[in-house]
């Protein structure tokens, strides 16, 4: 489709869908509030406001239509349709309706609460961040207000690690920390001499991710934990790469303090182009007062709703992403417990699966030693120097093959890299497929590094100037700011 | 049994890409994990309902436990009618089931994304709007610490009656560094130089509508401070956009355009400003745009500025940025699109006459708070026992309200509502009242 | 996509739902009744069914999708989304519930019936064929047991119009009838005299489609009517094409005793790939007793199901097809009279407004007269005789840009022919670009021939060899007949 | 106010339209529709609800008055476990709006189509399987008329125990040249070289599996006869297929693959043969079969021997062709790609179990009929009143059957009721029975 942006497609007098007549008198605004000039919203007809979406759709590549194996460490697995369903059935409850009209949905919650609490085995759990950055903001004020209950406000150093995710220094900053930020050392895990060295009386905290993004789990985690600890520091756990260690190990047992899943990734809630998702907060009985509030609790039979005692308050309206909660629910109680160990030991199989079969590219690498766990970070950097073909271009040219992968992995220790995370929803010959056309895309790089660069050739747009998004004379954040910079405001 | 979400659980294939990357069992893939961390025991969990039909049984028995009855719910969630094009392009898996794709593969997210933006824009009468952060408060919080970032000061006045827990989130989220005034409503608005801004929100938590915009707007300015206004797009077919008043950063929640309540699960934040780079530099969220291709006159889209963000540079960028309401900002985009501006306006005047039309007629039985002012979608009434008027209302299968305290009860009026469902409701204050 | 067969993703062991244990002891079979070898049906895990069936849907071009004003005769409409919901939550209900407990549905049966009995002037209606042609097929067993009642069962011949649907005749032929085909006169009207000679005491029904597909309403029908009252013959209405006439003229109106409606084409129901569909046969007073049971009554403010006292009996199991005549309620309730009266005479405009944009393509022509009402047949003699190319060859080019249009006219009365109907869906924008696809085909048909006789080039398959489909050793109407065939019975 | 279905009732756009055809106004197009033909009024319809939501509500309060219970109902409906994914697959726009398009815009339909009906194959061991026809009544009149054309003769025995809805459809359909025989059960099966066919149903309509195909397939093919076998396809997965017996035409209803009751809209009907060429010319229906393109290795498809059909020959055609039934077709593949071998094996044997299981509870406070015989998912009992039993049955909240008779209740068991469920229904008749 060659698909005009949508205000090209408004013609004066169509509607898409008509609004109930007041049917009552009306009410005039006064003057100060009303609006002057009519919005320049499009005006088009339902099945043509239909069609333009339903094409931009087709224009779009989901898990459900490729090989989603290239948005390593963003875990897509297969969201069942049937948990679409159970999510649709919530849709028109509204939050504040009186607890005893909303019992199964908040059964639904105090389930889900202590299946994740005895899957990280914490004591508690909040469900209510929208995202796993929401969760990790949820810990971060919880940590902060445990400190101040203690009398420890002077506390103010969060320490994490340059492959933790950005959220884990960013969130800490915005809660107004000081972020210090542990390298690896030559095997790739965070260092933990450099971590004696940050830890001290200032430290409220340690945020790091196991196995990091390098699909590499860190064995001496305890000691990273302890150390943190014997400084009155809290642990912290980013478990947004749970998916290959369910059954496996618990981050209680290696002393957190608190964790964090992503309902969306580990738990298979769909990615929703970006959300809305669902974060879970699990955290020790010592900071179980501090929970976002309100929480669910069983109460002679029943379920009620509850502030914990010294709540850090709202993380965001009412009680979570709910249709979320639910598909996660229902996608957990379609396995069990040896079906989640089933979903990390085939997570963990089919990645090192497939990176027996990217090794086997010329010019592909992965640092840092061999079996991995649930993903892994892989370099073109042999490939680039000796095509110039950067990471970035082979992923786009991939793209035309049906697959894609997703190159924003800040920062570039590993130089021109890529990060595959085959979750368990993959067979054996997804795997082999993905792998062949990374090949042949390598090879054309060998072969004509050019046509490489100029790709992509079968999408709905070619290869983009990007130069104009960081000028402020040029960029177009709107489509009034397009027409008014580029059209000499001629709509 | 090989589960239908695993498919290389099957033995045979187990065994081959085993024996393909040379490994005894997956047991070799957790070497690095230490033995005392290792769980030695399977995990606790019920027994699972692994067949879908039991599966759906079993949802389908919990879900059955969830009521409905005529809902005069509101206190921010609403429940606007969701054209039935919403739901389809949303539920569509190409949209459900992606995620982070560049702009060649997933043109059809950056496209309707862009739109969504510019829609509001119109709406909002400003350039600049952000993709979707998680929420309503988000937003608001986020748009008080870019009005902070950008006069570099520490100190907002909360100037409208904002709800309980909105304040909740604002303290939490900025408390530690920023002081939060609140102006009592009615009386008078000061500031001084060292404010970042003036917060306002319209309609406000009784659903008034702020008709002071321009004077608030101005006393900010002359301090040098920011006009922060956050308001629901839902009335903006007849209420002025604040950027029409002087506001410099807009922001709300968007639930209204198109999501279902779902328990909470429908929010999605908006923030806008005017295209003012040291303003847009302090956007957290990711902000697309158009950028010309190879091909001339072909769209592409991209990331504005993305160097502000914490993907760019970690702590050392703008708060942060993450997965957070994308589909909720496709499909607002789609409601706006299905709406235009008429339907817009006349949504507006459907609201605003019904919501007038249920205030005169719960103000024959009692006492309606405010009842001189514009009200929006909301109005407050004052009742002897607000616990004793909702429960004798739930006995007649409706939720009459939310109690703010213990006397007051929030009431909401939408399009969804009829003029029988308000009389209704009427009828059955009055008998509960008696 | 080049997504495989089926058959060639499967791996054993796999699967993509599971079902219930027995939870009871297992029953055995008698050897004669066991089966002994499994299907061979694909085995696969559930992302995977689903992937393979998201790609083939994207592999199709619904009406959602394109200006679908190419099917002409099948009034390919909107079908609101709104009304796929209402559909759904009957989908659970069983047919045989007692009938206090699907009142709603009978309600709707009865409402509908009584709406369209106004739109067409009949006095009842039955709903319970499943498509136009199960209708026709209804039509014709009442107008057998109508003659048969009456002592009449010797009229053994019905007379249809070539332009007529082919239904028409070979519904009456599988009904025992001799079939008589009017052909159409120099004005392209069926021939009053060919219909005088035809007559007779051995004539049963006249069965009629007025417009034709032709899209010219036929001035003279009542008198077609009379002449056929006059033998003791009945008149039956194929009314397909009542989109351009509804509020506009009626059935009974015109002395028809029985006529029929395609809910799925002018009552807006999806079109399905082909079904399930919905028919609606309408008739007089006199007809009523030999209707298809049961129909829906009301009855002491209830609605019940009765036998009609000579009912010809079963034309399906059922009432009909249930969700489709909710849709179709659905969507007159979203218009009303006065909005059916708008469809009609939007329709009629977009159809004139695209036979002038049409007739202005070099080399394309109506045959007989100017004015239309909903649909018109077009030639491109004119074009096939200066360069070669047929029509079925403009039509397969033309997907290449996104649209298309369906060549099974026969029979090829009209030489080259295609059939447009743009309904009252497409905006004048939609009209403008589907005649600019042609006349750039029709452009590209003089300039170059051959390349658009090997059209076409962009869709998911290239130009196909059909010949193969008529021989019986080469022909694979199922996978395994193809790897018997073809592959050496290796699969 | 331009109705949001028709853009061009817009009144600008509608003069600019009839400006260029150079027509006055849209009369001029009903010119040849005579004066006295023209209505005069407007249509007496009621008055629409223009707006979607209130539209909605108008619908859900219809709809509301419809109710459920637990339900044993079967009787040529059944609901089997329809897996989501069946119906996010036949939900999807492209599928559900399209129609007839050519074998290259419509790829996809004419590829699910043609693997629908090598599935069906598989099941069937049979190489021929039709485009689906309306439902299974249809498909048994026609594979009877296949047989009469093929043998050329006109008169069947139909050997099994069917319902009246099933024997009503077939003297409709049939008995104006075609003789009808019935043989009741358990008596000699008397046929002979006027015959066409032996018509059998198995399961028949009281649940019983037909344990004699083989004889009965001997006893036609030794009269010249066929053998058509109207079967359920869900059984196959335990049951033999009947060609496997002898059948040479195989027929049903494929509801039970995927397709929810929907009061009645959930059918759909095939029609299979084994590839010998003059029986397979009798099909009215389309035959989907893949042909080469001109690039070697792709699979197109288009029409196997279309000149059988009504669309090439109208009255010289075989019956007739026409919309059918071809979205459940499709939806059918789905499940069978979902349930495979394994799961078609596996939902026999619990269907299986579960009907010996009611039986077996049942039993114990009524007579079970025809206890000896094998059956599968339905079974009658026989009571002193049928009614009576059904009406004491709903008071519990159980759709308890069909009524057969006065005195004679079909039960029907599938994969969605439990043990519980049963027992349920057991208490309950004992208790309406007490």
């Amino acid at each position: 489709w060659d698909e005009p942006i949508i205000f090209e497609l408004s013609q004066p007098g169509r509607r898409g869908v008509a609004v109930p007549e007041p049917g009552a008198p009306a009410v005039e605004l006064p003057e100060s509030v009303r609006r002057e000039r009519a919005p320049k919203l499009p005006e088009m007809s339902q099945p043509h406001v239909l069609r333009h979406y339903l094409r931009l759709s087709q224009e779009n590549l989901g898990f459900d239509l490729n090989i989603d194996v290239g948005q390593g460490t963003c875990t897509m697995k297969y969201s069942p349709k049937v948990n679409d369903g159970f999510a649709k059935a919530i849709a028109d409850l509204h939050p504040r309706q009186p607890e005893d009209s909303v019992q199964g949905v908040l059964e639904i919650y105090a389930r889900m609460e202590s299946m994740l609490a005895e899957i990280s085995g914490m004591s508690r759990v909040s469900l209510q961040p929208g995202s796993g950055s929401a969760a990790i903001y949820a810990n971060i004020a919880m940590i902060r207000a445990y400190h101040a209950a203690n009398g420890e406000g002077h506390r103010d150093q969060v320490i994490t690690t340059i492959f933790s995710h950005p959220s884990n220094a960013a969130c800490a900053k915005t809660a107004g920390y000081e972020v210090i930020t542990l390298m690896p050392n030559a095997d790739g895990q965070p260092d933990i001499e450099a971590l004696r060295a940050a830890v001290g009386p200032r430290t409220a905290a340690l945020m790091i991710t196991n196995p990091e993004d390098t699909g590499i789990f860190n064995p001496r985690i305890k000691e990273f934990v302890d150390l943190v600890h014997s400084v009155g520091g809290l642990a912290c756990y980013d478990q947004a790469n749970a998916n290959g260690i369910l059954g496996i190990t618990r981050a209680r047992d290696a002393g957190f303090d608190l964790c964090h899943f992503n309902l969306h990734k580990t738990f298979s809630t769909p990615h929703m182009c970006g959300g809305p998702a669902a974060g879970a907060s699990g955290v020790s009985e010592a900071l179980a007062p501090f929970l976002p509030g309100p929480v669910v609790e069983a109460h002679d039979g029943r379920f009620i709703l509850k502030y914990p005692e010294k709540s850090v308050g709202k993380i965001r309206p009412f009680l979570g992403v709910t249709q979320n909660i639910v598909r996660a629910y229902a996608w957990i109680m379609a396995l069990g417990g040896d079906g989640l160990r089933t979903v990390a030991e085939t997570a963990a199989l089919n990645n090192n699966y497939l990176m027996h079969k990217i090794l086997q590219i010329p010019g592909a690498s992965a640092p840092w030693g061999r079996r991995r766990i649930e993903q892994a970070r892989y370099s073109w950097q042999q490939l680039s120097e000796e095509t110039g073909v950067h990471s970035e271009e082979i992923g786009v040219r991939a793209a035309d093959f049906g697959v894609h992968y997703w190159t924003s992995h800040h920062p570039y220790l590993v130089p021109e890299p890529f990060t595959l995370e085959p979750t368990e929803s993959y067979s054996k010959e997804d795997l082999d497929e993905y792998a062949a056309i990374l090949a042949h895309v390598a090879e054309e790089a060998r072969r004509d590094p050019e046509f490489v660069k100029g790709a992509p050739y079968n999408q709905t747009v070619h290869k983009i100037d990007m130069t104009s998004l960081d000028d402020p004379d040029q960029w177009a954040p709107t489509w009034r700011a397009y027409v008014r910079k580029h059209l000499s405001g001629k709509g | 049994m090989t589960h239908p979400y695993i498919p290389n659980a099957e033995p045979g294939v187990r065994a081959e890409m085993l024996a393909a990357v040379g490994a005894e069992s997956v047991e070799e893939f957790y070497a690095d994990i230490p033995a005392d961390l290792r769980l030695a025991r399977p995990l606790n969990l019920p027994e699972p309902f692994v067949s879908e039909p039991d599966l759906v049984r079993h949802m389908e028995g919990l879900l059955a436990k969830n009521q409905r009855a005529l809902s005069f719910l509101g206190h921010g969630a609403y429940a606007h009618y969701v054209p039935a094009v919403c739901d389809e392009v949303n539920t569509r898996s190409e949209f459900l089931t992606a995620y982070a794709g560049e702009p060649y593969e997933d043109h059809g997210r950056f496209q309707a994304l862009f739109e969504y933006v510019s829609m509001m824009g119109e709406l909002l009468e400003m350039d600049v709007v952000n993709v979707p952060t998680y929420d309503g408060f988000q937003a608001a919080g986020t748009a008080i610490r870019m009005a902070c970032r950008y006069t570099g000061r520490n100190r907002v006045l909360v100037h409208s009656a904002i709800s309980a827990d909105l304040m909740s989130k604002l303290r939490d989220f900025l408390s530690h560094d920023i002081d939060i005034v609140t102006g009592a409503a009615g009386t008078e608005v000061e500031v001084d130089d060292s404010f970042a801004a003036i917060f306002v929100e319209t309609p406000d938590v009784f659903g008034r509508v702020e008709t002071r915009g321009r004077e608030l707007a101005d006393l900010a300015h002359a301090h040098g401070a920011l006009l922060v206004v956050s308001t629901d797009p839902i009335s903006l077919g007849v209420l002025a956009p604040p950027a029409a008043y002087g506001a410099d950063i807009v922001c709300g929640d968007i639930q209204s355009l198109g999501m279902h309540p779902s328990y909470g699960g429908g929010h999605a934040g908006y923030i806008a400003t005017h295209d003012h780079q040291p303003l847009v530099a302090e956007f957290p969220s990711r902000l697309f745009g158009i950028a010309p291709t190879k091909v001339p006159g072909e769209y592409g889209f991209g990331d504005v500025y993305y160097d502000r963000t914490s993907f760019a540079h970690r702590e050392e960028g703008k708060e942060w940025v993450g997965t957070a309401s994308a589909l909720w900002g496709i499909t607002a985009g789609v409601y706006l699109a299905l709406m235009g501006p008429q339907g817009m306006k006349e949504l507006g005047e459907t609201v605003l006459a019904r919501t007038r039309y249920a205030m005169d007629a719960l103000g024959a039985h009692v006492t309606v708070l405010h009842g001189g002012d514009v009200h929006f979608r909301e109005f407050a009434i004052e009742v002897p026992s607000a616990r004793e008027l909702l429960d004798g209302l739930r006995e007649r299968d409706i939720f009459g309200g939310v109690a703010l305290d213990d006397r007051t009860v929030l009431v909401c009026v939408t399009e969804c509502h009829s003029i029988d469902d308000i009389d209704r409701l009427a009828a059955a204050v009055k008998e509960v009242l008696a």
